[in-house]
This record gives C-alpha cells, structure tokens and sequence, in this order.
C-alpha cells in the first residue's frame, strides 16, 4: 500500500531568499514525473514556498547570510508525493497557536503560510522543538479520487 | 529579478508586474510602489497581474500593505488580469473583500 | 577575487534514469538566479544532464533501484558557477581514455559525454578511484569576457 | 514522457518527436521507432524535431542507432525543424555529416 519508495531527493539549501524560488522550482520538477494537473503543481508550489520562506524567516530570522542550512526531501510513493521541509533554527513555541489563521510573530507578516499550506496540500505535519529546528511534513495524494 | 512597470493614468498608479511575488519579489514590489507613491501621490493604484507567474502569502502581504497605505487618504486599489490561480490565493486570503477585480485597465479606469 | 560564496544547494537524488531531468531542471532553476544567456543555460543543462547520466549508467551500472545515490553540488560565486556530480560507484580506471572522443565502455553508447562537458563549460575536472566512486567537477564562468 | 508519433509519407516513415531525448527519452524513441520500423519496413525515416525541448548524448546515440539500421539497407535518415541549440549538438556529434537537414518536411520528400 504505498509503501516502496520509488524515488526521493534531497536538497540542503543555503538559507536565502533566493532559494524560495529554488526550492519551489525543485518541487514542481520533482512533481512532474507524476502525472498532476497544473493547478496541483501550482499548489505544491506556493506549499512549498511558504514552508521554505518559513524557514528562512523565522527559523533563522532572515535573510542574514549566516551560512545556515535548509533540508528539503521529496519522496514519491505510488500513491503519493512527501515533501520534507525541515530547518534547524529557533523553532515555535506554539504549534497550534502558529497554524490559527492571521496568527503571525512577525506584524508585516500576513500569517497566511500555514494556512495555504493546509488547504493546498492533502496533510500537513508539523514538528518543533525550541532552540532545534521545525519539520513540516506535506503530503499530496496521487489517487484520483482525492483530486478537488 | 521582478520588473515593476509604473506610470500615471487619469490621476491613477498603474503598476504592471512581471515575475514572481515570494518573498524576494514581495520586497521588491514594496520597494518599488512606494517609491512611486512618494513621487507621484497618487490616490489610487491599478495593479495588473497579467505577468505575474507566482504569488504566495509574502506576495499577498506585500499588495495588502499597498492597499493599507493608499486606503488611509480614502485610496482604491483596482486589480486587472487577475489568472484563475492567482485569484484562489487572494480568495484564501481574504483580499477580494478589500480590492475590487475589472476585466481590463479600460474598465476599471471608466467606473472611476 | 570570487572566493567567498554567494550561494550553495546540495542535492541527493536516488541513481534512476529519471533523476538526470530532475537534476539538469535543478540546475538551470540555480543557473537562473545570475543572468545568463539561454544559450548559456542550454549548454549547463546538458553538461549536468551528461554528468548524472554517467553515474547512473556506467558509476551505478544503470537503472537498477539499488538505492544508490548521487550528489549534485552547486556553488555560486561572483564570477562563477561550479557544479559537482559525485558518484559512490565503480570508479574509472583511466581517465585519460575516458576522455577521448568516441570512447565508451559501453558498444551502444557514444563516448561523447566528456567532450560535451568540455566544450559547454569553461573547466572540466574528473576525479576518480576504482571501486570508490567518481567526481565530475565543473565550472561555469561569469565574467563577459568569456562569453562564446 | 515521450511522445512518438509515426506514420507513413511517401514510402518514407516520418516520426514526430515531443519531448526530451536525454537517457530516458532515448530508450523511448528506440522502442518506437524501432517497432515502427519493423511494421512498416519503411527505408527511409524523416525526423521531426520540431518539439524537442532537451537532446543530449544518449538521444544523439539512439537517432544515430536508428541510421545505422537503416544505412545498412541504403536507407537515408532526413531531419527537419532543427532549432540551433540541438544543430550545434548534432555537430559536435558529427552526425551532420550522415544525416540530411531539411527546412520543412515538404522540401525534404519534394527531393527524394
Ligand atoms: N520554520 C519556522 N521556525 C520558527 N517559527 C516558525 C516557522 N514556521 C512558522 N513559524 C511561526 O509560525 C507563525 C505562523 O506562520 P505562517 O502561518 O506561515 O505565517 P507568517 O509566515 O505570515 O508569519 C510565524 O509567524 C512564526 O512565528
Ligand atoms: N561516473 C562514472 N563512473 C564510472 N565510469 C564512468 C563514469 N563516467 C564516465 N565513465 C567512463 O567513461 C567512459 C566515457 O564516458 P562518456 O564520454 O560520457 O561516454 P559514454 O557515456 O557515451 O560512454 C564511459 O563509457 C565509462 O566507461
């Protein structure tokens, strides 16, 4: 049931803002040896994109150069695509308090990222510890009748 | 690597975007629009979306920070050639309650 | 003079015919954040293309789902772009040979990945050891003044 | 991924190619044409590259296996629709020298 592992990537990027696009084109490639709409690519995209911006933001407080790294794994599974977003930085205190919609630490943020990534995507998991870093776990499903 | 295009048009900003709108073409767009609003103080601004191959919350954030400023002299902010996936993001967040969408510039410029 | 680094990704990607598209997409994704020539682009694209074709191929022994992995390193700095494509594989015994036109180890190939690499990109350096494993080193320069 | 589309024109088997012929676009377009060939028994093959967005070594490998085949029976390989990049390819290649670039498809049959 889904279980072999067909084929996986690892990417360890430097933590920029330049590797948001990066990571989301790296995503959409990985993605299109399945067959997905375009819409479901676009999708993947912005999850991405948020979980990686996240990472760069406020895993590692920005944009500062410091040589700090980002490991992205995507795994393909006959039924499903994982994306593996995970940073080693400060962490969240309060999960779920991150996840409500508008909630953001940062006041010219919009809060919006866990949001987008929880209606883009089939599942999403999300792992912290203070001080060690965040996972977030994505998962899209390949099966047709979890198209939306 | 975003272009921002901006010029005025019967009193109104027009800002016509090319590229994507994360968090390095959001800073960008910031930058840009703001510096066009000093030198112009213009009222309102009409973004055209037609080339804008990606958005995402950053993106979002950005234009909604645009509305807040040019909505606080009474400002509107007009939004053209919106595609099918990026108008899904502005649903999601909510934006599509504070700035009003037109077919094309034409449109939107006549029901001023 | 163009030591520090601007920018780094690093890449796992599990030895399957599938992954070199993966990995000359990723390549040309990490070539876009400078501005070079579609040409330019076109030309990194194969020599990566090239690089990870080997691995899986003749590094690897083909497409067999070992679970074997390749890595993909990409450096940027002021004036250059450096990709490296390291195999853990059966090494190349003469490299010196390896490099000749026409020569393949294998009769339904064209020995022309060597030469390819080295007319598209501006330093080409292999490194190998039998039974360890081979890495392909190369350069892609910036400055105007090498444009061809 | 790859798509092949063959027919027959002429006499001649022409193969449309829309894709990427790197190593796994290459075992592919082996597979099709080959299987084509030996429905048709055709002589000669007319190569569309128009929509072939990658070529690499092992697609130069598996075009010029399919000459190979047919050369022995005094077959011709003809390719139309080559953009420069995969032009440039092909020489370095070589392959200019055994195969045949014609503007168009027509121009190509017009002088067989
Ligand atoms: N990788 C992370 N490391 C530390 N904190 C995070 C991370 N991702 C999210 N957060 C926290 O969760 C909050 C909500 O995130 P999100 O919904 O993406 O909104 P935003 O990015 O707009 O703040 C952030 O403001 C931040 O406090
Ligand atoms: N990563 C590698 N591991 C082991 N052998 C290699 C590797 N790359 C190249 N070789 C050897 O070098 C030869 C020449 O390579 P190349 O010029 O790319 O031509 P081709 O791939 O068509 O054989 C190969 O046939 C193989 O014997």
């Amino acid at each position: 049931m889904g279980t072999h592992i067909k084929n996986q990537v690892k990417l360890s990027l430097l933590s920029i803002n330049e590797n948001v696009s990066f990571a989301r084109a790296a995503a959409a490639a990985f993605s299109a040896q399945v067959d997905l709409t375009i819409t479901d690519i676009d999708e993947i995209k912005v999850a991405v994109s948020e979980a990686v911006s996240n990472a760069v933001i406020h895993g590692y407080g920005g944009n500062n150069h410091k040589q700090n790294f980002i490991e992205l794994v995507m795994n393909l599974y006959r039924d499903k695509l994982e994306f593996f977003i995970i940073d080693f930085g400060k962490g969240i205190a309060n999960i779920e308090e991150a996840r409500q919609p508008s909630f953001s630490s940062d006041p010219e943020r919009m809060g919006l990222g866990f949001v987008f990534m929880d209606s883009f995507m089939d599942e999403l998991e999300i792992i912290s510890k203070l001080g060690q870093g965040t996972t977030v776990k994505m998962v899209k499903l390949l099966v047709p009748s979890t198209e939306h | 690597m975003l272009k921002v295009d901006t010029y005025m048009k019967q009193g109104v900003l027009i800002v016509k975007i090319d590229g994507e709108l994360d968090v390095c073409g959001a800073n960008e767009f910031r930058t840009y629009v703001d510096e066009a609003l000093d030198m112009t103080g213009a009222k309102h601004i009409l973004l055209d979306m037609q080339a804008v191959g990606f958005i995402d919350s950053s993106g979002v954030g950005a234009i909604l920070g645009r509305y807040k400023r040019i909505a606080q002299n009474g400002g509107k902010l007009f939004v053209v050639n919106l595609e099918p996936h990026s108008k899904r993001i502005f649903e999601l967040a909510g934006l599509l309650k504070v700035l009003t969408v037109y077919q094309s510039e034409e449109q939107a410029l006549e029901l001023l």
